[in-house]
């Protein structure tokens, strides 16, 4: 826990300094100085930010679904907590997500909001996120509140197939002329980046995992705490 | 102690005087944004070392 | 076989529950009229095309099912007889005759919600019936799939009425989108060979859905 | 008669964080009966919900065994009758429809009118056949919950509180029943009447301490 702590301490230390201060130059020559990407300019640096938080609220999601479906088998409580904890970073980095994209949105295409299919995704997220808590706290009874809270994660986690595979299909379809510049986003999406700028973005995932990482166990361990507290001795 | 002070002083009031910070501050405001986020992320990276070494001594006096 | 007549049963006695106390009924027809007059309020003398007509005519679905849905599991546990089903049956024979049931009731109010739609709005005209009849299908099973196991969730915890369309649209959203797009293309005349892509979704929907539910089921009724 | 029993495995139930009973072990082998005793809230529905297989137990194990073969939890509801105060029946179906729909929920057979004429003769509703179950009388909706638990002829039949409701003639039907169960199955009486827990061979008491 200590490696994953201050690795990622320094990781993102690392990819703030060098994200917002490697100035951008048409011609870059070394890993010092990262290329023009024609239609981002300087808002580039959103990605090293945007991109990974957004990562880890999918990889936060898909742990609180695992962990809800091992409380399944084992109806241990503590399977439960993890869970629990995951779903609120998740959340926590989601909201991070879909400010960090409005904010580049409106500088980029206009407007914060263009109901583009990332856009609806992360949306869809952040409903189904407040779908879980909503449902949490609608019952008392924490074996009963562990257990369905654990099957709705399930039942929305089988729905993201469908977000990453039909969703750009469909949206594009039902908004035709949508606004906006696909070009732009283009070299982010498909990893056809300079290897500067690789680095730095992969380095930026790697840490924003680590500290989600970090985050999750300071929260489980509380949780822990607080369940032992409330549990009647004897 | 009071000598530092008094020359950290006057190298600041140097640089105003002579405007190079404020000039070197509006060629590149990149890093008054970096500062900034710099600042708030150790702000944020302190809280967190606290509150995980209170964690730890709450589990630790519960055993 | 046994399994056929108890599912059998379990439809059987929910259709005749339905119709002498008419829990679901009464609201969905209700609901439907009024929120259908409502959007004739607004538009007034305006003609939508034919997207904005497809929307509207999923969104009226969507809530009028949110309103009626969920009775089928929420009515047995406000009348306690869910232990007696516990009793009495498997969870699987249980979820699959209330699957049927919500099914049928998911067509009743999609054929009387185009009966309405048909005759009130002039430009609601289905022109490619091949593919309307199919995304109404596929729909209705796809959309009762969801609405039924999360009815089953709803019915064990506090304020059910609103937490209902709050769990459901999450996870109908990919479904809502699809068969919008595919009504929408049987409203301006499309071949069915243009909408095949989304006929292909609706059946992975289906099939994705039915199956999870099932699986799930156990975990959501037993205790 | 089919040779069965039902067995306790130092059974546990936590609800919520209370532990509500621990470590309870019991076996009864057909034909037998068993009677679970106890103040209110010693746990007493919990554990005939746990024998039912409604309820998980939080550790240990309930296992009913019909002919040899250990019946698994998704299939107890075949083996296991019930009767209690707060199962509840449809109001909007006659007596005979509740019996008729039940029993196809549970097997898909159609219980033939016969069938269904002699057990509700035997609980004295045979006059109220067609009658709602919404029209009868607490007393008369417990002796119809009889009549449903046992057109399955059940392996186990499980009483909680079984004359609650029920006047003198109801109690005397009861006590048939129940004599019946036990000479022929596996009879469990969950109840605080020491009366009602006489008609058992065995009894355990829940809740000491």
């Amino acid at each position: 826990m200590n490696y994953i702590r201050m690795s990622a301490i320094v990781i993102i230390t690392y990819v703030l300094i060098s994200g917002i201060a490697i100035p951008i130059v048409p011609q870059p020559q070394g890993w010092f100085e990262f290329p023009v990407i024609p239609g981002l300019e300087e808002k580039a640096r959103n990605i090293f930010f945007h991109v990974p938080t957004a990562w880890t609220t999918v990889v936060a999601f898909l742990v609180s679904m695992w962990y809800g479906l091992r409380y399944l088998r084992t109806r241990n409580m503590d399977d439960d907590l993890k869970s629990e904890a995951s779903a609120g970073l998740g959340f926590m980095f989601c909201v991070l997500a879909t400010i960090t994209g409005a904010l580049w949105a409106k500088f980029n295409w206009g407007s914060f909001w263009n109901w583009d299919p990332r856009e609806t995704s992360i949306f869809i997220l952040l409903l189904i996120y407040g779908a879980y808590f909503a449902l949490r706290s609608a019952i008392e009874v924490e074996e009963t509140r562990a257990r369905l809270s654990a099957v709705y994660a399930t039942l929305a986690g089988l729905t993201v197939p469908f977000f990453i595979f039909v969703l750009p299909r469909i949206v594009s379809g039902l908004h035709p002329g949508a606004k906006g510049d696909p070009e732009g986003a283009g070299p982010v999406v498909e990893f056809k980046m300079s290897p500067s700028m690789l680095v730095v973005f992969i380095l930026g995932l790697i840490g924003f995992n680590l500290l989600y990482v970090w985050l999750l166990n300071v929260r489980v361990r509380t949780a822990r705490l607080e369940y032992r507290r409330s549990t009647p001795q004897g | 102690m009071s000598g530092y002070v008094l020359r950290a002083w006057n190298i600041v009031v140097r640089l105003l005087r002579d405007n190079t910070m404020i000039e070197f501050f509006a060629q590149h405001q990149l890093y008054i944004v970096l500062g900034v986020v710099l600042l708030i992320w150790a702000g944020i990276v302190g809280y967190l070392m606290r509150l995980d070494g209170r964690v730890r001594k709450l589990e630790e006096s519960g055993k | 076989m046994s399994v056929r007549a108890q599912i059998g049963a379990v439809v059987v006695k929910d259709v005749r529950s339905e119709v002498r106390n008419r829990y679901a009924i009464n609201a969905l027809v209700m609901f439907v009229v009024t929120a259908v007059a409502t959007i004739l309020f607004a538009l007034r003398s305006e003609q939508p095309g034919p997207a904005t007509l497809a929307g509207m005519y999923w969104v009226v679905i969507f809530f009028s099912a949110m309103s009626g849905l969920a009775r089928i599991f929420v009515s047995e546990e406000e009348r306690g007889t869910a232990l007696t089903l516990q009793l009495t049956t498997s969870p699987g024979i249980l979820f699959a005759g209330k699957l049927a049931v919500n099914t049928g009731l998911t067509l009743l109010l999609t054929l009387s919600v185009s009966a309405l739609y048909i005759v009130t709005f002039p430009g609601f005209v289905i022109r490619s019936p091949d593919i309307f009849a199919l995304t109404v299908l596929l729909g209705s099973i796809g959309f009762s799939a969801s609405a039924t196991i999360l009815a089953a969730i709803i019915a064990k915890a506090n304020s059910r009425g609103t937490l209902y369309p709050v769990l459901s649209f999450p996870i109908l959203i990919p479904l809502l989108m699809t068969v919008m797009n595919a009504t929408e293309k049987a409203l301006e005349g499309a071949a069915f060979i243009e909408a095949v892509g989304d006929m292909q979704v609706l059946v992975g929907y289906c099939l994705i859905m039915i199956a999870g539910s099932f699986l799930l089921f156990d975990y959501v009724w037993n205790d | 008669m089919r040779s069965s029993s039902v067995k306790l495995d130092s059974v546990s139930k936590r609800f919520n964080r209370r532990t509500i009973f621990e470590k309870v072990s019991a076996s009864v082998n057909a034909p037998g009966s068993l009677a679970i005793t106890g103040r209110n809230g010693s746990g007493k529905s919990t554990l005939v919900k746990i024998l039912a297989g409604v309820l998980s137990a939080t550790e240990g194990k309930v296992s009913l065994t019909v002919d040899g073969h250990e019946i698994p939890r998704e299939l107890l509801y075949q083996q296991v009758g019930f009767v209690s105060p707060y199962l509840m029946l449809y109001d909007e179906f006659s007596a005979a429809e509740n019996i008729r729909l039940l029993e196809s929920m549970r097997s898909g057979r159609r219980a033939a009118d016969t069938e269904i004429d002699s057990l509700l003769d035997m609980v004295g509703l045979a006059h109220r056949r067609n009658d709602r179950i919404g029209t009868f009388s607490s007393g008369m909706k417990q002796r119809a919950k009889y009549a449903v638990a046992l057109i399955h002829r059940p392996a186990m039949l499980i009483l909680d509180e079984p004359t609650s409701n029920l006047d003198a003639e109801g109690i005397a039907i009861v006590r048939g029943v129940a004599e019946r169960q036990s000479t022929s199955g596996i009879l469990i009486v969950a109840t605080n009447d020491s009366e009602e827990a006489g008609w058992c061979s065995q009894q355990i008491p829940l809740g000491i301490g």
